[in-house]
């Protein structure tokens, strides 16, 4: 597993306008992580093919998205929220 | 064996409890943080993120009483908590020395929050190994 | 009418209160979900996990508060995979278009 | 000659001073409905717009104090401000029956803003011509 | 100029999806008041063409767009405003 | 980064002190206007008429006060309308792009 370079944490809603720039924004080398609202991108079905996607679990589990999570989405924790805003070499929150 | 090093965080809280879910999410973080052996260099809140540091909030007896929560979370942990002065002053957040210089009727912030300018936050961004943001959602 | 994602802003639970509140004083009302506000209504949902309560309970009792209907925007529910099976029971899926708005006297967002 | 019927509004904002233009919007309206003539019968601050009534907000001089217009917009015109019980509570916006009440250190709702429950918004929606929302925008 | 049934006041930018909810509501005999951030759609020329569009004037001088109005906008100040809310048989506000 | 419209919001001029605050303290700091964020840079904004003040003049001061860049999104000042001619001076069109990203070291919204 190669180095994250940036890490996207991305707490807005699918259909906000921020949610469309960051995943714009990402390359292939990045993470994302989502939290809050902008975990629904996990019922949308338009995740992110070419990057690592990882979701608060918490966050998850309140929307009762628990079972959605396909292969290629990671479950993390706030402890696995704080590894990863430090393995990344930047966080942009948006 | 080589100890795992220890990092520290500047958190910025912008969105209000009780509007947002963001003073909720830092809290976890900040927790996290905490227990895996790191430190917390400060917590500025800025915005509306100001209003987390309210003495006066009373919400339901049966939700988290965010503002207490943090309080506590902060004096456990001797971690400095700033509300921005210009996002404060506008918002209604004042300090007794504030209170005083603006003959207002009352202080409403709550031990230990303390009212600086955006200068801790730049202190905190060149000080510390990441710096988090905590926006609204929506 | 409830158009933003639950948990991460307080206007959809203040929605409902505006809801219950006009039962309680004997004026009709419909909750219409739209957009992301339609995933205040699937099942499952555990709240606890981030320190909020689930409004499950809530909606459900809504029909016995005098809550007329709960509607739930049918393009909305498919763009957030939500079906008959994934939505909590007694929610009405519609078409919103602007027929069904000129049923209603007031139509208010909380926020 | 047939007068102008003279009718009557209800007024919710949603929206908070220095976070949003719900305020200034809210005031230009309703300042321009009692100049046609019209009755504004009640101004109902809910969600984050009870900030409203705040008392302790000291904007930059230089920027228009929103509170400090309302306030005497409303008290010129004998017109009810009430903020939702509910919404300031959570938010710290409180007077001294809920400071009592709750035991807090202190109050902070501004003259002549009073705090009442969502009754007093199901009130005016029925009694008044037209209920008008002003909304944060972002 | 027939009764305008459904005033729809927006405020949100049309980047907003709240913006494209109203837009896609609202019928030929409806009308449309722009205040506040609403009125940036001055500015992208994706303004209905089926329904009467009015335009608050202070929000539209603050935000540099007062010579972009078209005939088909008509500019109102807040007296105007409180005449359409009255006009309309209803108004909901967006 | 700035993407939220003017004077509807707060967080734009927030984020504004946040440059300006940071060119005080001598880092580097630029501010980057996307989205629907593009509409600061308008020219002729008169934000007297809702009580507001413009930030034209706050812009125009940036250089002075350390700012490195003023760049806009220039995908998002062709959906606003917004070109060379209409766009107040000081300001950089570029495209935004996760290279342009990558140039800094830290990257916030004020809200």
């Amino acid at each position: 597993m190669t180095a994250i370079q940036t890490l996207h944490i991305l707490n807005k809603s699918p259909d906000h306008p921020r949610a469309a720039q960051c995943l714009e924004l990402m390359s292939a080398d990045d993470g994302l992580l989502l939290i809050g609202g902008g975990v629904l991108l996990l019922a949308t079905g338009t995740l992110p093919t070419a990057t690592r996607v990882f979701a608060l679990s918490p966050d998850v589990d309140a929307r009762g998205l628990g079972n959605l999570s396909s292969n290629n989405v990671s479950a993390v924790d706030f402890a696995g929220m704080v590894t990863l805003s430090l393995q990344a070499q930047r966080v942009i929150s948006w | 064996m080589a100890e795992t090093a220890s990092e520290s965080f500047t958190l910025v809280i912008t969105g209000a409890p009780y509007s947002s879910q963001a003073p909720q999410t830092a809290l976890g973080f900040a927790q996290a943080a905490v227990n895996a052996g790191h430190r917390i260099d400060r917590v500025f809140l800025y915005g509306d993120g100001v209003h987390l540091a309210s003495a006066l909030c009373a919400p339901p007896s049966d939700e988290t009483h965010w503002p207490e929560e943090w309080s506590r979370f902060l004096v456990d942990h001797s971690i400095p908590g700033v509300a921005c002065i210009a996002s404060a002053l506008r918002r209604g957040l004042v300090n007794e020395t504030e209170q005083k210089r603006y003959e207002l009727p009352a202080a409403n912030v709550r031990v230990p929050f303390e009212i600086a300018g955006l200068g801790e936050w730049v202190e905190g961004q060149i000080k510390s190994t990441r710096t988090l943001y905590f926006h609204a959602g929506d | 009418m409830i158009d933003q994602p639950p948990y991460g802003a307080w206007t959809g639970r203040e929605a409902l209160d505006m809801a219950f509140s006009l039962a309680a004083f004997d004026q009709p009302a419909s909750l219409l979900f739209s957009g992301a506000g339609v995933n205040w209504l699937r099942q499952g949902q555990e709240a606890g996990a981030i320190g909020q309560k689930s409004v499950e309970k809530n909606l459900s009792a809504a029909p016995i508060f005098g809550i007329e209907a709960i509607l739930a925007d049918r393009a909305a529910c498919k763009t957030f995979g939500l079906d008959e099976s994934s939505l909590i029971e007694g929610v009405t899926l519609v078409d919103v278009d602007a027929a069904l708005l000129t049923d209603y006297h007031h139509t208010a967002f909380a926020g």
